[in-house]
């Protein structure tokens, strides 16, 4: 599904990713943990886009994209969500998930100008996904609130809502669970999971809540200063000695 | 006060506007009127150009007056210069103001912010400067006289205000619906997510240097619109069309009315240039009073006439509805946060 | 030494401290131990003056903490390294260290003196002292950070969650760093999620659950508190 | 009954002065035919009112503010001050059917055939040909342009370049300046100065003039300067430090320089109200509302066609006190017609020269 | 040569000047990233004072330069209480609107008090220099060493004393800035004034060699505006540097090219470079 090889990424003299290879394969849950500062966000930027690497290759699904501008690595089928959730507060739901149909319609400045059939009909589609990403997510009934006015947990639905929206193969979600309760987090993770058993996708997540990534990954990749230290299995990651010297932490913490 | 403003918010209320602009010679006292009401419509149509780029795109765009000058200029050359007819020149203009606008859109856009805001700012001086110092071209501080006005096919003249007030009134029609639907279509959508954060847009597979250089475009031809039916109307130009404070101005009238509100920046423009007719016997004075009251507008009313009227719209559907489950935004509440340890 | 009574904070309509009341003695450790978002961060920053508390009052010693501005909270002797710690990336640790003597910029006998002490506890900072702050390691940056809380002689310190993102050999450091801190006469009130390794250096703590109290006890107590266990300590 | 008199000008903005100081001699006839109990209109003793409109300097604002005086005030004749304001009103004017009272010396005002427009000062045609003829016979052949940019400086800097070259003389730099506006005239000057002109060619508003002498002389240059009508020699020596500085500059006869009995009667008044020196501005416009009004006088009427019929005869009879120029006469094309002479500044003295 | 070296030393007065304007523009920009479009109005501000205090009270022009830097701190200060910090949450166009709001304002009162005729202002050094054909006037060589003064003060206060550290450390950190005890309004108002200050000192430095009127400030700020992104927003070598190069470029370009078209070609510099470095000359990141 999504092969990373070699994959470097310089901030100047920093090396926020480095030399990473992975290889996740759909239709499963993929998670990356490691310390804060590790790459973990610079990752999912080099992946979706964002960031060029400054070597390596990408591959989904045997396609190069790795030096793609993120909204074509977007139509080729990767949606996201970011750390910090951003989303338009002064109009409802609804209309903030109309516009993660886009990439699928083609309709432009003459449609607008002669109302075409193709703009109808375009709107509509947009409309009808973003409803049914809403229902996906359970936020059906806060369609047409103000964002503004939704709870912080609503919002990182939205925001999971607005990358389902995009009808990708596989979502990035970077701390998905993040200042939200523990009771909102289980939630969360069956969410998660829903995506992968109902909708087929690949899910690669982000998170620093172990309990969770233990219970929820399929496959766990551990970074740390930009490299990766570990790769494998919820029991392989919790047993293995690097991780936990360097992230999860010895004996008596270590489930902390 | 507020039932009277709930009233002009209503669809009924735009028509009831309409009927009211078409109306409008018949019931004004004289010609004056008649004139500065044509004036303020067409400065409305390029307010409407700066509110797609700025109020949906979220782009400052400070060479606004500038495509402004560009769109007077192109006209009146065109007819005074070369001899062109009106209609042919005023769709040179259009075609003139897109072009540039192209170009100067693929330069600056890749900038952001403060960094695109002050880029034009200087855009918009180059093009003051070059009106003013390429007299082989221009006529330089000397301006253009003998502008065509348009000609109305031998049904109508054009020369005469009522005419040309009509005239100005169907572009303006035109300009406000084409902007209502843009905003509701998903092209507008695409605007407005680019405004509310380019990573996340970009990350839902939107192209912005296109949509971006899109609205651009629009934006300047809408200049380019308003600048040929202003060098229409006047028929005498000099490189002061192009002078920065026409672009304050615009963005004066945009903030007033409501950025990004379909309404505002008519209501913002023709307020405005109404009220500035009226405070004439201040003279110098005038900015003194005008000054400070742009300030205390963006403090105290930061969403204009439309936005503050939405908002409060929108409290009172709230009122209404007391069950619903509230929290404030991130935005109010890092707000807060922040003016506790500013305090 | 630090006392707050029923002391509540609001982001806008949502209450993200309920009726907080407690005590830290001067010369203890006390530790706050909570989940993600159970609201310490929003009760060091209301009693640092970053936020202003809707209700309740903040005493420290005689002086009445809440109203004060932030700087005069530090300068009054109760400082926080904060989450993240906030560093000025650019400048040096040296200067990141001389920055957190603001509030004593007067006394540069004190500061000197003060800045000693602080390289003695941290001695690698010593060898950085000229390099970009930006440009460390996440511990070295949290030791910067906590050297430079140092620097403003609190008498009260608070660190919120020193060891969030460090590995677990760091973190080691950071909490035996802590306790000498403490042991050499400051003040401590420590928030973390890392909870077994808080509690073994700590008098007393405290738990919070959103954005209420619902627990206190000495060290002993609390480990051997079933419920603290399960839920921050793990089987 | 009253008659209203329309006025469209800068009194905001970067040349308020220039408006306020032409609003002031109109202000000065208005005040002295209104003392005087009016004037007599088909028997009806009337009072003149003067109704002033700011418009920055904006010739579309000019003409918005033409469209309201006509509007509103139903006026008969609007004074501006702006060759651009003129252009735009005189697109309409005849047939809104109101005089334009123009005060500015570019040539085409009169020459497009406007038949309700009056060209209060003369055409600086005749100050091209008379300094040109005297720089060339007492400075040298050799030319340096350092004007102004503006429209108007622009117009004059063309003519006098052309006739320079017709009479045989050479152009050596031409290096026009922004006088409004720049930071520096250090770089445009020694541009200039380079190639060794004899003579130098500026002007814009006295100020930024004097500035401009005063560094072409720190700099070095020793020749004269022909200095256009829009600055006041006596003024660009204030800035230039003295009249030394200005030693063999050819410009317009300074108001204070004349010394007709007319002309230092109207100055004394003038200062008495105002408290400081006129210039030309409000002096022309000060005698053309005169005209305006003696015109309707004796006609009995307030049509501007039958006042632009009777203008000249108007200007004639009038009072000399009232005209401080002594202009007796209006072309054809509505120019009223002065006697052009020249100034020189000589040993550090402003001395009037005799036109060959 | 000399014509040259006259360029020179023209260029060295402009961009002495341009450099101090932006100076104080990129440290307030720095610290709470407003764009002041108002701060042309403050340079003419100071240039009338000190003309006011030169001319109509008769001070000295030192003294005069003195109390004009401090009226305009004063008023700089007053933008920041009255105006930018309570506008500083929304969004970044309000406070671009405010500030042309100030500039309106302070061109509409200064109009009021003297007109917006041009005025004379003189130094007491109205000597001239001559080097064997190259011509200083005393002026131009006052601007230049003053400015390099106030540069090294800057720098010196920035970097060596407590309190001007301060102003970096906004600059880099607000949050850490607070935690250790820095307030934040201290800091914006003294930057405010600084940066007040810095145009007062330039525009009192300027007037002699030039004319004191209201729009004087339209143009320079445009240039400071031109320096600051080619510099990188919020740096003070920057601010320098640019100054340098747009103060050459100006009085190279005006003389060997065209004096119609030099400012053209300070704005043509900036187009070009960030057309190719869209980041500006000196800053690192892209933005
Ligand atoms: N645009 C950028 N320019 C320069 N440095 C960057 C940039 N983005 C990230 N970095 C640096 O790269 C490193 C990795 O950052 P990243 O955001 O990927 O960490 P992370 O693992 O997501 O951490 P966290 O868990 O805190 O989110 C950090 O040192 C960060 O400062
Ligand atoms: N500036 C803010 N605006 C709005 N809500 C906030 C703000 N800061 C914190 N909150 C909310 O207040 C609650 C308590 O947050 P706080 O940061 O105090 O928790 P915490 O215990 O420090 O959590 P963590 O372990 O994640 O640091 C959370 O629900 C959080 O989302
Ligand atoms: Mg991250
Ligand atoms: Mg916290």
């Amino acid at each position: 599904m999504l092969k990373v090889e070699n994959v470097t990424k310089m901030f100047g003299g920093l090396a926020a990713v480095s030399d990473v290879s992975v290889e996740f394969e759909a239709g499963r849950i993929n998670a990356i943990i490691g310390p804060n500062g590790a790459g973990k966000s610079t990752f999912f930027n080099l992946i979706s886009g964002l960031h060029q690497p400054t070597s390596g290759r990408i591959l989904l699904d045997g396609v190069d994209v790795t030096n793609l501008p993120s909204d074509r690595v977007a139509r080729l089928g990767v949606g996201r969500t970011f750390q910090t959730t951003n989303l338009f507060e002064q109009a409802t739901v609804l209309d903030n998930l109309i516009v993660g149909h886009r990439l699928r319609t083609k309709s432009g400045l003459w449609d607008v100008l002669i109302n075409s059939k193709r703009l109808q009909r375009e709107e509509k589609a947009a409309r009808d996904k973003a409803m049914e990403a809403l229902e996906f997510v359970g936020l059906a009934h806060v369609a047409g609130q103000f964002i503004a006015d939704i709870t912080q947990e609503e919002r990182k639905r939205v925001a999971f809502a607005l990358a389902l929206a995009t009808d990708p193969k596989i979502v990035l979600l970077d701390e998905p669970a993040a200042g939200v309760n523990p009771e909102e987090t289980v939630g969360f993770a069956a969410l998660m999971r829903k995506m992968v058993d109902e909708k087929g996708l690949t899910v690669c997540l982000i998170e620093h809540k172990m309990d969770m990534i233990m219970s929820l990954a399929d496959k766990i990749m551990v970074l740390d200063h930009g490299e990766k230290i570990a790769e494998g299995t919820p029991e392989e990651v919790r047993n293995n000695p690097v991780v936990i010297e360097a992230y999860l932490g010895g004996d008596e913490d270590a489930a902390a | 006060m507020f039932k009277v403003a709930s009233l002009l918010m209503t669809p009924a209320a735009k028509y009831l506007m309409l009927a009211f602009a078409i109306l409008f010679p018949l019931v004004a006292a004289n010609e004056y009127q008649v004139y500065v009401m044509a004036t303020a419509f067409v400065w409305a149509i390029a307010v409407y150009g700066l509110n797609i780029i700025t109020g949906f795109c979220g782009q400052l765009n400070l060479a606004h007056g500038g495509f402004f000058a560009i769109g007077a200029y192109t006209l009146g050359l065109l007819t005074a210069d070369y001899g062109w007819s009106f209609w042919p020149a005023f769709l040179g203009a259009l075609v003139m103001t897109a072009v540039l606008g192209f170009l100067v859109g693929i330069v600056s856009l890749r900038l952001k912010e403060h960094y695109f805001a002050i880029f034009t700012l200087c855009v918009g001086f180059i093009i003051y400067l070059l009106i003013d110092k390429w007299e082989e071209l221009t006529h330089g501080a000397i301006g253009v006289r003998d502008i065509a006005a348009p000609y109305g096919f031998g049904l109508v003249d054009f020369t005469d205000t009522t005419p040309f007030y009509y005239l100005v009134l169907a572009f303006l029609v035109f300009a406000i619906w084409f902007m209502g639907r843009l905003s509701k279509s998903l092209l507008g959508r695409t605007f407005i997510a680019i405004r509310n954060g380019d990573e996340l847009a970009q990350s839902l597979g939107i192209n912005l240097m296109r949509n971006k250089v899109l609205a651009f475009v629009l934006s300047t031809t809408y200049a380019g619109l308003a600048g040929a039916l202003y060098a229409g109307m006047v028929r005498f130009i000099g490189p002061e069309e192009a002078n920065i404070n026409h672009t304050f101005d615009m963005i004066t009238y945009l903030l007033v009315g409501g950025i990004g509100t379909i309404m505002g920046p008519l209501l913002g423009t023709v307020g405005i240039v109404w009220i500035t007719q009226s405070l004439q016997f201040l003279e110098e004075y005038r900015m003194i009073i005008f000054g400070p009251l742009l300030v205390l507008l963006v403090i105290f009313f930061p969403r204009g006439i439309t936005g503050s009227f939405l908002t409060w719209m929108h409290r009172k559907s709230q009122a209404l509805a007391p069950t619903k489950k509230r929290q404030e935004n991130k935005v109010n509440t890092a707000q807060n946060r922040e003016a506790e340890s500013n305090a | 030494m630090l006392q707050l009574n029923h002391v509540d904070v609001c982001y806008g309509s949502f209450k993200a401290l309920t009726d907080i009341s407690m005590t830290v003695d001067a010369g203890e450790l006390v530790v706050l131990l909570g989940a993600n978002g159970a609201g310490k961060s929003s009760l060091f920053n209301a009693i640092s003056g970053l936020v202003k508390p809707t209700a309740g009052e903040i005493q420290f010693e005689d002086k009445q903490l809440n109203g004060m501005k932030a700087s005069a909270v530090v300068a009054s002797g109760v400082v926080q390294c904060a989450e993240g710690r906030k560093l000025f990336p650019q400048m040096s640790v040296m200067q990141n260290l001389m920055m957190g003597a603001y509030v004593h910029r007067r006394d540069r006998q004190g500061n000197r003196k003060r800045l000693n002490e602080v390289l003695e506890l941290f001695p690698i900072l010593a060898d950085k002292a000229d390099e970009p702050a930006g440009s460390l390691s996440g511990g070295q940056q949290q030791m910067v950070a906590i050297g430079r809380a140092m620097m403003s002689r609190p008498r009260l310190l608070m660190l919120d969650e020193p060891s969030l993102g460090l590995a677990p050999l760091v973190v080691k450091q950071v909490f035996e760093t802590v306790k000498q801190i403490n042991s050499l006469g400051t003040t401590v009130l420590l928030a973390e999620q890392n909870a077994f390794a808080a509690l073994k250096i700590a008098h007393r703590a405290y738990v919070m659950e959103n954005g209420h109290l619902v627990m206190e006890g000495d060290r002993e107590t609390m480990l051997g508190n079933e419920q603290v266990r399960k839920a921050y300590i793990g089987a | 009954g009253e008659v209203n008199i329309g006025f469209t000008g800068p009194l905001s903005g970067g040349a308020a002065l220039y408006g306020e100081n032409t609003l002031s001699g109109l202000r000065m006839a208005v005040a002295e035919i209104n003392a005087a109990g009016g004037f007599d209109l088909n028997g009806e003793k009337t009072t003149v009112n003067l109704v002033p409109l700011d418009d920055r300097y904006s010739p579309a604002q000019a003409a918005t503010n033409a469209k309201r005086l006509k509007q509103e005030s139903n006026v008969s004749a609007v004074f501006v001050p702006h060759s651009g304001g003129i252009f735009a009103l005189q697109d309409f004017n005849e047939k809104d059917n109101f005089l334009v009272m123009a005060y500015s010396s570019v040539p085409s005002i009169t020459e497009k055939g406007n038949s309700l427009t009056l060209r209060i000062p003369p055409t600086f045609d005749g100050y091209v040909r008379a300094f040109t003829d005297y720089a060339l016979e007492h400075e040298g052949k050799k030319l340096g342009m350092g004007g102004a940019t503006h429209e108007y400086a622009k117009i004059w800097g063309a003519m006098i370049k052309k006739e320079w070259e017709s009479k045989g003389g050479e152009v050596v730099s031409d290096n026009p300046m922004d006088y409004n506006k720049s930071a520096d005239f250090f770089t445009g000057v020694s541009r200039i100065i380079s190639e060794s002109p004899d003579v130098m060619f500026v002007g814009g508003a006295s100020e930024p003039t004097g500035l401009v002498v005063q560094q072409a002389r720190q700099m070095g240059f020793q020749g004269g300067f022909i200095v256009m009508d829009q600055a006041k020699i006596d003024e660009v020596a204030q800035v230039a430090g003295g009249l030394d500085m200005v030693e063999g500059a050819i410009g317009v006869v300074p108001l204070s320089v004349y010394d007709t009995p007319a002309a230092k009667d109207f100055i004394k008044r003038y200062k008495a109200e105002y408290d400081k020196m006129p210039g030309s501005e409000a002096a022309y416009n000060y005698l053309a509302l005169h005209a305006l009004v003696e015109a309707m006088d004796a006609t009995e009427s307030t049509d501007p066609k039958t006042i632009r019929a009777a203008i000249g005869d108007a200007l004639k009879n009038m009072d000399t006190r009232k005209n401080p120029y002594e202009v007796t006469e209006v072309t054809e094309n509505g120019g009223f017609v002065t006697e052009t002479t020249l100034a020189v500044v000589k040993d550090g003295e402003i001395v009037r020269e005799e036109i060959k | 040569m000399s014509l040259f070296l006259q360029q020179i030393i023209n260029g060295l007065t402009l961009g002495s000047i341009y450099g101090l304007v932006a100076l104080g523009l990129t440290l307030v920009y720095g610290i709470l990233h407003i764009p002041n479009f108002a701060h042309g109005a403050l340079y003419m501000v100071g240039a009338f004072m000190s003309y006011f205090f030169m001319v109509d009270l008769g001070a000295h022009y030192w003294i005069a330069m003195a109390g004009s830097a401090a009226v305009v701190a004063v008023l700089a200060i007053l933008c920041e209480r009255l105006v930018f910090h309570p506008l500083r949450h929304s969004p970044p166009i309000h406070d671009k609107i405010a500030a042309i709001g100030i500039l309106l304002f302070l061109e509409a009162v200064v109009q009021m008090f003297w007109g917006s005729d041009f005025r004379r202002m003189s130094s007491p050094f109205t000597g001239i220099m001559n080097f064997d054909g190259l011509i200083i006037p005393e002026q131009r060589l006052l601007i230049i060493a003053g400015a390099f003064v106030l540069v090294v003060a800057l720098q010196l206060f920035l970097r060596k004393t407590m309190t001007g550290a301060t102003i970096i450390a906004m600059a880099q950190s607000r949050e850490g800035a607070f935690l250790v005890g820095i307030d934040a309004n201290r800091v914006a108002m003294m930057t405010f004034a600084i940066s007040g200050m810095l145009a007062a000192f330039a525009a009192t430095l300027y007037a002699p060699i030039n004319l004191v009127y209201p729009a004087m400030g339209h143009l320079v700020i445009m240039k400071a505006f031109v320096i600051i992104i080619l510099g990188g927003m919020g740096s003070v070598p920057g601010a320098i540097a640019g100054g340098m190069i747009i103060g050459f470029a100006e009085a190279l370009g005006g003389f060997y090219i065209s004096t119609s078209y030099k400012d053209i070609i300070a704005f043509g510099l900036l187009v070009l470079i960030l057309s190719v470095r869209p980041q500006g000359l000196f800053a690192k990141g892209a933005h």
